[in-house]
């Protein structure tokens, strides 16, 4: 069966339109990174990055980097008007303190109670886990990105993750390619799918119960890259 | 995004009865009078908001700012580490008819809790206070063969502050020594409001020169003509 | 009898001779605060203040004041070439992160064990401790500036302190108008008194017992104000 | 007082075998590569400083500065956040043959554990990493319903930074984002040294643009011409 997937800029392009105007908001290295292109018309984002800036805008042009203004990722980006700079500790004050309305994150396995796991696959390799757990602790609201299964076809959305935690029930929405999901105390709630596929068929994929709660819109994006 | 508010009136309209609020400055540097002048003009004519809970270095001093707020009958209770001042005439008169409660807090403890409570630490320790009477009641810790006291962090409703300039997005800087309390406390508050000599278009100051970035300021008013505490009771003013 | 004490002036002089060239300083409100004035030729000490300025210098002409730029005492001072500002909490940082190599405070009781009392007469009044529990826990040195003994001739340096404590075991050293003592796990150990006083009579106005330790030196100040 | 320093091997040169080191930076950016070269030298010359501990966001990239420290064979272990880089070869090698222990902080943990050992705070609680295998072993506590997890303060024998202005005094400011970690490392280390782009006459940096003030600097050293991280990598640069 080929899965009526969104692509990652696709997944990207309908997390932004939730963005509201203004929101203070920290991007995730890699996909939710794309999350900025796609801010609605008239909406204004203010973007944190862990290492010190608040209001950073796009990238620069190729060639015109300044390597002392680089996002978590260490991306070179631009000083918007209004931008701020400050230490580390000021930063995560932002992040932990509460400041922040929304931290977009990628995953690996994210759980029907909320539990984020995305910093590690398990015992071998090189651990690292940057500013992520401070993130899901401190920020409003944690929402992740993410495929809706691995490259093998397992699911993502799962009963319970089976690699080590990044945070505790932090979790509260999930854009995937195939779904918009809650996460309440009833665990995965189902508020949008693709038109052409059943809730039998994405449930098929999903690693723990869907419910609904009420009518379940269509999942749509424009194509976008 | 704009959080530039037009009166000082309008500023402080939201602040409600039982409120705590912070209240930047050390002695008059970095106290944002007006505001307070503003808050004092509301509860004459509305009577709200009563019944706060003020976070101060100090309790006012001669008639004017969180003194004539004190006089006023706004005040609930003050937590600082100084209540004594040059002219302190409005706090011992409350403090000693039992109106007005007191919480004394060790002043560098006061800003570590302030900052705590901006910064999602529920709590500390310090060795600050340890084997004294601002210990009673506090757990104690040894590390490393020293002990420590903890304390809680401090956070408030609404922060008042005085700011040299500020822009749309909620940036600020401070004059000279008046930054003291004031980037802690709006860190600190649910809603923080600034009262600067000049609003600033976006971008005037420079990203590094940000001493409070917007994300910790609510509200920023424009009162371009502050009347520094000193200069005020001095000229015995009574507001 | 009249003591052959030191002026307050001459109390912050003597002080004044044993801070270091470049050292970090907090001087109390009052008494300490004369120590600036009497710094020997070719020293500079970089002067702290509570509120937030480190490096200020002396106070302004009259009607010169600048209010922003004050002291912990809420007197205006100026600002010295290299001079910094910043905000409470790394001010405090500065103390209790123990960064100054003194703090000279003001006492009404020093014990013999380094216990220092100056916050509180006792329960009634208005208390105010301001920033002197986190100077005497925090800073390398505490040294205490004092007349000997109370205005009713009471010894001010006791076996335990009567009123409520700042600190336990803080002070290391006191300067008072007839003495100059160490403290140390012993006790009081006398540096200097005056020439004209012996030791039996230095002792009876003295709440605790003076120890020696070699020779006593004679307690001598110039005439300043 | 003047704590300026002729050469960047003179300020390197009184750091221990089995030191503490703090090394300012994000990525490239704030990062003292000269300072860390200079350490190299030592090492190449003289065996020595050795077994050091590193604390760092991350932990090299390709052959330069923290890499190059590594490769080298002078690190015993690295404290940080994020290992992992473009070109992570030195410490991949290092930590697959056990040669080089980890230990594994969350960013923000870091640099408040970093900030707590400036600020004299011996431990503080925060959400991050509760319920983690991050939190194995460390005491948990429960304030206001919600649980926290109790953090040490981190302090080390020496902070290298990179500033771009320093006076004698020791007094720095940042370029831009380039500030990130280096403030909090002058802070928590008993000895602080900075490469700087230019040493200024004191009082060139007003008073109110002072990032890091001078006493949480020991050594100050001019390096005018800096070449960032990010720029050596992509030329394949091997020190």
């Amino acid at each position: 069966m080929t899965l009526p997937k969104l692509t990652n800029a696709q997944i990207a392009w309908r997390a932004a339109q939730d963005i509201a105007d203004g929101a203070y908001v920290n991007l995730g290295i890699g996909l939710p990174e794309l999350c900025a292109r796609f801010q609605p018309e008239g909406r204004r984002a203010m973007f944190h990055t862990e290492n010190g800036i608040l209001g950073f805008g796009p990238a620069p042009e190729a060639g015109q980097e300044d390597w002392d203004v680089i996002n978590a990722g260490k991306k070179a980006v631009t000083l918007s008007p209004g931008a701020a700079i400050f230490h580390h500790a000021d930063s995560f004050a932002m992040v932990r303190g509460g400041h922040l309305d929304m931290a977009i994150l990628g995953a690996f396995q994210v759980a029907a109670t909320g539990d984020l796991a995305n910093w590690r696959l398990g015992a071998s390799g090189v651990p690292a886990v940057g500013g992520a757990m401070d993130l899901v602790n401190g920020v409003k609201q944690v929402v992740v990105l993410t495929d809706h299964v691995t490259k093998d076809g397992k699911p993502k959305l799962v009963d319970t993750c089976t690699y080590p935690l990044t945070g505790v029930g932090c979790v509260t929405r999930v854009y995937t390619s195939l779904a918009v999901i809650d996460i309440d105390p009833r665990g995965f709630v189902l508020r949008e799918k693709p038109a052409g596929m059943s809730l039998d068929e994405l449930q098929a994929v999903t690693g723990a119960p869907l419910h609904t709660d009420g009518p379940v819109a269509d999942l749509t994006a424009p194509k976008v890259d | 995004m704009d959080k530039t508010c037009p009166t000082l009136a309008d500023a402080v309209a939201g602040i409600e009865d039982g409120a705590s609020v912070m209240i930047g400055g050390f002695g008059g540097s970095g106290a944002p009078i007006e505001l307070l002048h503003a808050l004092v003009d509301r509860f004459r004519a509305t009577g709200s908001p009563k019944n706060l809970t003020i976070v101060n270095n100090n309790a006012g001093n001669g008639g004017i700012g969180i003194a004539a707020m004190i006089a006023a009958g706004m005040v609930r209770k003050v937590i600082c580490s100084f209540p004594r001042t040059s002219q302190p005439h409005a706090f011992n008169e409350k403090y000693a008819s039992g109106e007005l409660e007191l919480e004394l807090v060790p002043q560098g403890t006061l800003a570590e809790r302030i900052r705590a409570g901006g910064a999602g630490i529920p709590a500390f320790y310090t060795p600050t206070g340890y084997g004294t009477d601002l210990a009673a009641g506090k757990p104690v810790a040894e590390f490393d063969g020293k002990h420590y006291i903890q304390e809680r962090w401090l956070k408030a409703d609404v922060a008042l502050v005085k700011a040299e300039h500020g822009d749309a997005y909620g940036n600020l800087t401070y004059r000279l020594a008046a930054r003291n309390f004031n980037p802690l406390m709006c860190m600190a508050a649910m809603h923080s409001i600034a009262q600067v000599t000049r609003i600033v278009p976006l971008g005037e100051i420079a990203p590094q020169d940000v001493i409070t970035p917007g994300i910790f300021v609510n509200t920023v008013v424009e009162m371009p003509t502050p009347r520094q505490e000193e200069t005020r009771v001095r000229d015995q003013e009574v507001y």
